[in-house]
């Protein structure tokens, strides 16, 4: 029990130390994809420090709740994260959120992010919040077919189980887990505004969304925004490595030497997804804001697809 | 001998001899509502002591309840007319003559109504209500207005073509009873009849329908032999849209209700239900159609009051217990109804000195108590609960379903559409700013809240009495 | 037996007849040539019911043939005369169909009647139903012509001729009671009518008693 | 014996309607008014709640000697009765509560208050009759009070005509239940429940009578496309009322169906479930997708409730498949998803509605493109509004989240269905379901954030003042429920076993009891929630956090002027409005649902007009459906009128074409 506990805080801890470094690697990847040095390994942990000694610049039609909805981002996204099997499955309250509430966990940060871009009243946070909530409004149904998908398969919707299953040999090769995990990639890339739907890096007005919500904010409030949606990036990845290359996650009640060696693999999974990200990212171009309901849709079809194959492929 | 038989006929009678000598209107109008009284209070005792049916009167469950319900609402009706006509008389539309002359007619058309009730024999029925036809197309063309001739006219001639075809069904039914009874009067005798019908030629019989039906069904008020009844309607004063809505379309319905057990009761006969079926349908429908250009209030409720004759007709065409017992409730509520919307009416008339729906609006804020009490009749006229029309409608409607489900859906679309059209007009009579004159309507509004709250009552109890009375018909009636 | 031969002879003549003059009505084209028909009308009414009361030997008949006679064969016709003079509308009669169809018309109703009161059993007396057969085509045709000519006389002489064969069905009715009242109730029906015209005539209500003027205001026209 | 406690609840409220009318114009009536039925809805609501925890499987009956003479009036108490009277009145009381405050600016209280009493006893009668007389009697007498609450504000000619429409949909929806009971009752008109229940009735009876079901009990829910009635008639009530037509009757209507379908029927045919299932599916995501489009804020959320009937009935429809296959644990599941919904839109939608009546009362707007920044006049009303938000959108932990969810586990046991049909529809509707979730979130985002943050964009917005303390109370009361129905699902689902063992044979595993009130729907392994844990560790992490860089970093804060990338514009119109916020969507989903189209006119150089965006959108079921009909009603109401203008001559060739019809008939018969 008290292991449990120690092993569940630990997780915590784990993912909310990791999150930024995975941010500076793909950052670093990507710029020594462009020839440049970029920025060192653990600038992330920088910015975050020197925003947080930083005093809040406050904007004057700013209300109570812009002060309260980044801890409020905060807290869901890290909880979500930290509910996430990374290198061990079998987590103390893995079983207090399936994989359903680990979304709709992400859901409502970004319900209260939206709201943030309206709060203050300025055409830009407008501009965030709407097209948010319209990249939202197609992400998270398909999401949800994806887990549809594999919760049909593990026949289970809680994390653990499920990864227990995919290392099992039940699974065998079905056409819908690829569909499943094509639709989840591009489901992630939008989550987390990267390119082709969105630009982190960009401040070019027209074309940002993510960065235009949270523009008024500064200071510790923007480190805590900047912050989860690192500990969002890690999200999705440790959960694609969990679904779709489980191996050599550690099973609950496993000795330190297993634990080490869990922890390498999912380290190294960590890193390939850093720089599949990072490559992908720089071999494409940013797409229109009105393309981006096509990528999406293709997503939802994908995973409604892959659900409807489940039928048809393989026997459940 | 006086029973209450010969009582609900003579007081009327004599009633309308004194009224046609008796000058003022005031005294008249008071001795008018103390005859119908009267003549209320003998009817009501037919009930306690039940007079022995001779040859020429009779009297069993059938039409004591036509007769109580006629007398009743000819007693409302009289209160109302009392103060009605005292308006009319100041406002100058009548003059003292044609008041007396009104009253004198309006006993008069009580006397034949329940002769036609009572009548033991079917030439004397049909002679009564040639009467009563008579006497009100006099009372419609009363205002001596264009219109009001026009419409007494139109009326005058329609009727007198339904009462000639009225007495050739007859005379087809004496000439199919005679072989079987013999000749004489017995032949024409109800009672008679009754006991012989299932030996008589079927083929005559069919023809003596088809006759009785067109013509005592110009009465009912059937499309399309309507046409009379809207304008009679509209352009008679109120009280006798009232008399003409709540209870002569009923007496020619008797009379219609009485070939048609007669009918059933012969094999060889053609049904009478799906020709009545038919005909209620094609009313029911087109009544409803037609609520929706009417510019004139009282014209609106008339088609309104064709369309639930429709629905009564087809209830006792579709015959069997809960239709027939359905048919006599709904006949009986939609006569208090309709007779307490157009006190209503006739209020809104006076008030606003105007019948164009037009120039009539919000009236539950200019004259509440009468906005609201118009609410609450077109409220219950459309069928809504918890008043009494709603029980019957829902009695027809679920028992047809499941004999005749198409059937029942023409009917409910009928409904609706009038339910559409009612409370289309509503909306801008009743509701919204206020428009024309708001004067104060001096009028007793005692009449119309009466029935509206029997119909309301008997949307939620109906005494059992009552019921058992109303079964004992729906039986006689198959 | 030879009595009830021939008694039912004249009277399956007379009604014919009846029919005919029926007939006969349905083809004019002028008004008082219409009024002296229906005269005939009346006049071969009170013939047939006299001819009843006596062959029923039921002498209240006996009244309403005078009635017939009386009434319809001279009163009303004159009435009518002097309205038509009043009016001076004794031009022609405006028929909504021609002469022809009308009489095609009128064709069918008879065989219509034919079929319909051929269907009675036979064992009410084929006096009754051949009476009746007549009585109906008489009254199909009276109204017809109410239906087919425009003008408020001629409608009038329509319903008094389908009235006409009402009478003649009671009178053929062995025994029938209230005949006479009935035929009396129907003739004070017919002076409200003709009286009705007087009045819209002497009001100056209407300029004509053509039935369309009569209705020139129709319900809710404005 | 609960009946009758019940009932004479019900009488109370029914003897307060006429004492009402009378004295309607003194001043204290309103508290009086609201108050007698603040205390009768509780009393109705504990009594309720007695009969659903106390003794659930005991059903207590009643008969009065009204109604059908023969028959009598039947009421009766059981699990499923039980449960919707505990919504019901909980909604009433609430709903007085909050009319305590909010009534006493009513205008016309003549108009208003003889109605309500009466139209909450009229919705209790209806859960509680039983039989089909008094049934569909309480059904339309709810209908119509409603209807006069609906028109109170006459002069409004918008008013009049939602309510015409309204009352014409209801006759509609009465006639069509009328004769699905007409089938049930067979021609000799047995009208008692118990007597249906035993006919059992199956096949194609039963068939019709489901979808007569659907389309009457569909067209009081507000189900699409029976809906078009709901966004008009609920806004123009006044605001406790709409919150009673929007979280209470429509839920009524649902009782309806669920009582007709589940309980009188027989064994259902799975395809009636793919009937239920598609309707369910397009309600809600039309419902939602209507709603994004409207900036009248009372109009949204009357959308919305379309909406989430919609999610009701796909749990309905999933319960019903189910149970025609014979897999009551899994039907038990979904009916307790659907029911568990019902309560929770119940609760939260008339928070929301008690919210937009509270913005009403301080602005007199219910345009949100002429609110903004209510957030710092209003700061209470905006925190409750914003959990009722928060809640309807289903975030966790809140109730909306956990009955979606349970409705996703329900989804996720569809493959083990046999019938290939359900197999490949149910996984689309659950795609229809997630995509209405979404867009929910984003429609909620725009309407909180358009009216209660942001900059006020008119004066009355700028000078509203938070609302009174009554008002408040109700919000606050309910703001509560919807948080304690999301961290303790498992006492409300187990409130539910008895309904769901009478209706479907079994009921879910026992939830309370388990280890940290987790609820577990099928297995252990394979779902389980846990509002309380994510509740708490939200909240932990959140203070943590918090406390830790308060402490640790730096907590200075100035005020300055907005950034806004260096172009900050004092005039509030430059900020997003409502239509502007659901432009991408509009662009992504209203293109082919409402045929929108964008209409720019910039004026030409030089001049000084103002450039315009006009958006034109088509409701294309009202095109396709209602206004064909009125259009026919109309032609043939032309057309027939002719028949007024006729001439005497031609009125007597009808009656003769009549004559000669009938004799040819007679002699072609036989």
């Amino acid at each position: 029990m008290i292991r449990d506990l120690a092993l569940q805080g630990a997780q915590m801890l784990f993912v909310l130390g990791l999150a930024p470094l995975l941010t500076g690697f793909v950052r670093k990847v990507k710029a020594r994809l462009l020839r440049r040095r970029g920025p060192p390994l653990l600038q992330p942990y920088r910015d975050l420090a020197r925003l947080l000694r930083k005093e809040v610049v406050l904007a004057d039609g700013a209300s109570w709740l812009f002060r309260v909805i980044p801890y409020i981002v905060f807290a869901g996204t890290w909880v979500a994260a930290s509910l996430v099997p990374t290198f061990g499955s079998g987590l103390l309250f893995s079983w207090s959120a399936d994989l359903i509430a680990i979304i709709a966990l992400l859901g409502s940060a970004r319900f209260f992010l939206a709201l943030a871009g309206l709060d203050v009243g300025t055409a830009f946070g407008g501009i965030g919040s709407s097209r948010e909530v319209m990249i939202a409004s197609l992400a998270e149904p398909a999401m949800l077919m994806i887990v549809f998908t594999l919760a049909l398969i593990a026949g289970s919707t809680q994390l653990s189980t499920m990864a227990a299953y995919m290392v099992s040999a039940a699974v065998g090769l079905r056409v819908s887990l690829g569909l499943a995990l094509l639709a989840l990639i591009m489901v992630a890339i939008a989550e987390n505004a990267r390119i082709p739907v969105d630009n982190p890096a960009t401040h070019l007005e027209l074309t940002m969304v993510h960065e235009a919500m949270v523009l008024e904010y500064s200071g510790r409030h923007l480190a805590l925004i900047d912050l989860s949606s690192e500990l969002k990036l890690l999200l999705y990845v440790s959960v694609i490595a969990c679904l779709f290359v489980p191996w050599g996650i550690v099973p609950p009640g496993a000795d330190a030497q297993a634990i080490a060696v869990g922890l390498a693999c999912y380290l190294g999974k960590l890193a390939a997804g850093g720089v599949l990200l990072a490559v992908f990212e720089t071999s494409i171009a940013k797409m229109r804001v009105f393309r981006v309901p096509a990528f999406l849709g293709a997503a939802l079809m994908l995973g409604l697809l892959a659900t409807l194959l489940l039928f048809v492929s393989g026997s459940l | 001998m006086i029973d209450a038989l010969a009582g609900v006929l003579l007081i009327p009678a004599a009633a309308a001899a004194l009224l046609a000598l008796l000058p003022g209107y005031r005294m008249t109008a008071r001795l008018n509502v103390v005859a119908t009284l009267l003549t209320l209070l003998t009817a009501a005792s037919l009930f306690v002591v039940a007079p022995t049916s001779g040859s020429y009167l009779l009297v069993d469950d059938l039409n004591k309840v036509f007769i109580v319900l006629t007398t009743f609402v000819g007693f409302t009706t009289s209160v109302f007319s009392a103060s009605y006509i005292g308006h009319e008389m100041e406002s100058g539309r009548l003059t003292p003559t044609f008041a007396r002359f009104y009253h004198a007619m309006y006993q008069t058309l009580m006397f034949a109504m329940n002769l036609a009730l009572v009548a033991n024999n079917i030439g004397l029925m049909w002679v009564a209500i040639e009467l009563a036809t008579l006497t009100t197309v006099l009372m419609v063309g009363i205002y001596r207005t264009h219109e009001a001739l026009e419409a007494a006219w139109k009326y005058f001639i329609l009727g007198s073509v339904g009462i000639a075809l009225a007495l050739f069904g007859t005379i087809l039914v004496y000439m199919a009873a005679r072989p079987v009874i013999g000749e004489g009067v017995a032949a024409m005798v109800w009672t008679v009849l009754i006991t012989k019908a299932a030996r008589f030629d079927p083929a005559l019989l069919n023809v003596a329908f088809v006759f009785l039906l067109l013509g005592y069904g110009t009465k009912v008020g059937l499309a399309p032999l309507h046409a009379w009844l809207p304008d009679a309607h509209a352009e008679g004063p109120t009280p006798i849209s009232a008399v003409l809505s709540g209870l002569l379309l009923n007496v020619a319905l008797y009379a219609l209700l009485r070939f048609k057990m007669l009918l059933a009761l012969n094999p060889g006969a053609i049904a009478p239900g799906p020709l009545m079926v038919t005909m209620g349908l094609i009313s029911c429908v087109f009544a409803a159609f037609m609520l929706y250009r009417r510019r004139d209030i009282k014209r609106m409720f008339a088609y309104s009051s064709i369309e639930h004759m429709g629905i009564i007709v087809f209830a006792f065409g579709m015959g069997g217990a809960l239709a027939n017992f359905a048919g006599l409730l709904h006949m009986t509520m939609h006569s208090l109804t309709k007779s307490a919307i157009f006190f209503a009416v006739g209020h809104i008339a006076q008030v606003k000195g105007t019948q164009k729906i037009a120039d009539i609006g919000g009236l539950t804020v200019s004259n509440p108590v009468l906005g609201w009490g118009l609410v609450l009749g077109v409220v219950a006229i459309a069928g809504l609960p918890p008043l009494g029309i709603f029980t019957s409608e829902f009695l027809v409607i679920s028992s047809t379903f499941a004999r005749e489900p198409w059937l029942a859906v023409i009917l409910v679309f009928g409904i609706l559409v009038a339910l559409g059209g009612l409370f289309l007009r509503l909306g801008t009579i009743a509701f919204g700013a206020p428009r024309g004159p708001t004067a104060k309507a001096d009028a007793s509004y005692v009449p119309m809240f009466a029935h509206l709250a029997i119909v309301f009552t008997a949307g939620i109890y109906m005494p059992p009495a009552l019921v058992a009375g109303f079964q004992n018909v729906a039986k006689l009636l198959g | 037996m030879l009595r009830g031969n021939l008694s039912f002879d004249v009277a399956h003549l007379l009604a014919g007849s009846l029919v005919l003059v029926s007939f006969m009505q349905l083809y004019q084209d002028r008004l008082y040539a219409l009024l002296n028909i229906f005269a005939l009308h009346a006049l071969v009414l009170a013939a047939s019911v006299a001819w009843q009361a006596f062959i029923q030997d039921a002498p209240h008949l006996y009244l309403t043939a005078t009635i017939a006679l009386v009434f319809k064969a001279i009163v009303i016709p004159a009435a009518l005369h002097r309205i038509i003079v009043r009016l001076g509308i004794h031009r022609e009669i405006e028929t909504v169909v021609g002469v022809g169809p009308a009489m095609l018309l009128g064709m069918g109703l008879v065989a219509l009647s034919m079929v319909v009161m051929l269907r009675v059993t036979a064992d009410a007396d084929p006096l009754a139903r051949e009476d009746l057969a007549f009585a109906l085509s008489v009254v199909l045709l009276g109204l017809l012509m109410m239906v087919t000519r425009r003008n408020a006389v001629s409608q009038v002489i329509g319903f008094m001729s389908l009235e006409n064969g009402l009478v003649l069905a009671a009178t053929g009715a062995k025994g029938m009671p209230l005949v006479v009242e009935i035929s009396v109730a129907f003739s004070v029906l017919i002076a409200f009518i003709v009286i009705g015209i007087f009045l819209f005539r002497i009001r100056e209500r209407f300029d004509t008693v053509d039935v369309q003027a009569l209705d020139r205001f129709r319900g809710e026209r404005q | 014996m609960m009946t009758v406690y019940a009932l004479a609840g019900v009488a109370v409220l029914l003897a307060l309607a006429p004492i009402a009318l009378a004295f309607a114009a003194s001043a204290r009536a309103t508290d009086a008014v609201y108050g007698v039925a603040l205390v009768t809805t509780s009393a109705l609501c504990v009594i309720a709640m007695a009969s659903l925890f106390e003794r659930p499987a005991v059903v207590s009956t009643a008969v009065l000697p009204i109604g059908l003479p023969w028959l009598g009036a039947h009421f009766r108490i059981d699990a499923l009765a039980a449960f919707f009277l505990v919504v019901v009145n909980l909604g009433g009381v609430a709903a007085s509560l909050f009319a305590l405050g909010y009534g006493r600016h009513e205008e016309l209280p003549q108009r208003v208050l003889p109605f309500y009493p009466a139209y909450l006893a009229a919705m209790n009668l209806v859960v509680m009759a039983d039989d089909a007389f008094s049934f569909l009697v309480a059904w339309e007498f709810m209908s119509l009070t409603s209807w006069a609450l609906v028109i109170a504000h006459h002069r409004d000619a918008g008013n009049i005509r939602a309510g015409y429409i309204y009352l014409l949909m209801a006759g509609f929806g009465t006639f069509a239940m009328l004769l699905a009971f007409g089938l049930l009752a067979g021609d000799n008109g047995n009208y008692a429940f118990d007597t249906i229940r035993a006919a059992r009735p199956a096949g194609g009876l039963a068939a019709l009578v489901l979808i007569l079901t659907l389309i009457g009990a569909g067209s009081k829910a507000g189900v699409v496309p029976l809906h078009a009635w709901l966004p008009l008639a609920h806004p123009a009530a006044p605001s406790h009322v709409s919150a009673l037509m929007s979280g209470v009757m429509t839920k009524v209507a649902v009782y309806g169906f669920v009582r007709v379908v589940f309980d009188l029927l027989g064994a259902p045919d799975w395809w009636w479930s793919m009937v239920v299932l598609a309707v369910g599916g397009v309600t809600a995501v039309m419902g939602v997708l209507y709603a994004l489009m409207q900036h009248d804020l009372k109009r949204l959320l009357a959308y919305h409730t379309v909406e989430n009937i919609g999610i009701i009935y796909i749990g309905l429809g999933l319960a019903l498949a189910f149970k025609a296959h014979g897999m009551a644990v899994a039907a038990a599941l979904a009916l307790s998803a659907a029911l568990f919904h019902v309560f929770n839109h119940s609760v939260f939608k008339s928070l929301l509605f008690f919210g937009a009546g509270a913005v009403l009362n301080a602005t007199g707007e219910r345009d949100m493109e002429h609110l903004g920044g209510l957030i710092h006049r209003m700061p209470q009303t905006a925190f409750v509004f914003l959990v009722g938000c928060a809640a309807i959108s289903a975030l966790p932990p809140l109730n909306g989240f956990v009955s979606e969810w349970l409705t996703f586990q329900a989804i996720l046991l569809s493959p083990q269905l046999p019938s290939w049909g359900l197999k490949f529809l149910v996984p689309a509707v659950g795609a229809l379901l997630a995509l209405s979730a979404a867009l929910a979130a984003a429609c909620f985002v725009k309407a909180f954030g358009v009216s209660f943050l942001g900059r006020a964009r008119t004066p009355q917005a700028a000078n509203a003042q938070e609302t009174d303390s009554n008002s408040l109370a109700a919000m606050y009361f309910l703001a509560a429920l919807c948080l304690v129905a999301g961290v303790l699902p498992g006492i409300f689902i187990d409130a539910l076993a008895p309904v769901t063992h009478a209706l479907v044979g079994t009921s879910m595993p026992h939830q309370s009891g388990l280890d940290w009130l987790t609820v577990v729907p099928i297995a252990q392994s394979r779902s389980s929630y846990n509002g309380l844990l994510v509740f708490l560790f939200v909240t932990l992490s959140g203070s943590i956090a918090a406390f830790a860089i308060h402490r640790l970093a730096s907590d200075r804060l100035r005020r300055g002027p907005a950034w806004d990338c260096g172009y900050p514009d004092p005039s509030p119109a430059t900020q997003y409005t409502a239509s502007s916020f659901a432009q991408p969507i509009r662009r992504v989903y209203g293109t082919t649902v409402f045929r929108a189209r964008e209409i720019g006119e910039m004026p030409p150089p030089g001049s000084t007009a103002p450039a315009r965006l006009t958006v034109i959108l088509h409701d294309l079921i009202w095109d396709a459906g209602y206004a064909p009909i009125a259009a026919f009603i109309g032609y043939a109401a032309d057309r027939l009128n002719v028949l007024q203008f006729l001439t005497i001559r031609r009125y007597l060739t009808l009656v003769f074409a009549a004559l000669v019809l009938l004799l040819l008939v007679l002699a072609i018969w036989q």
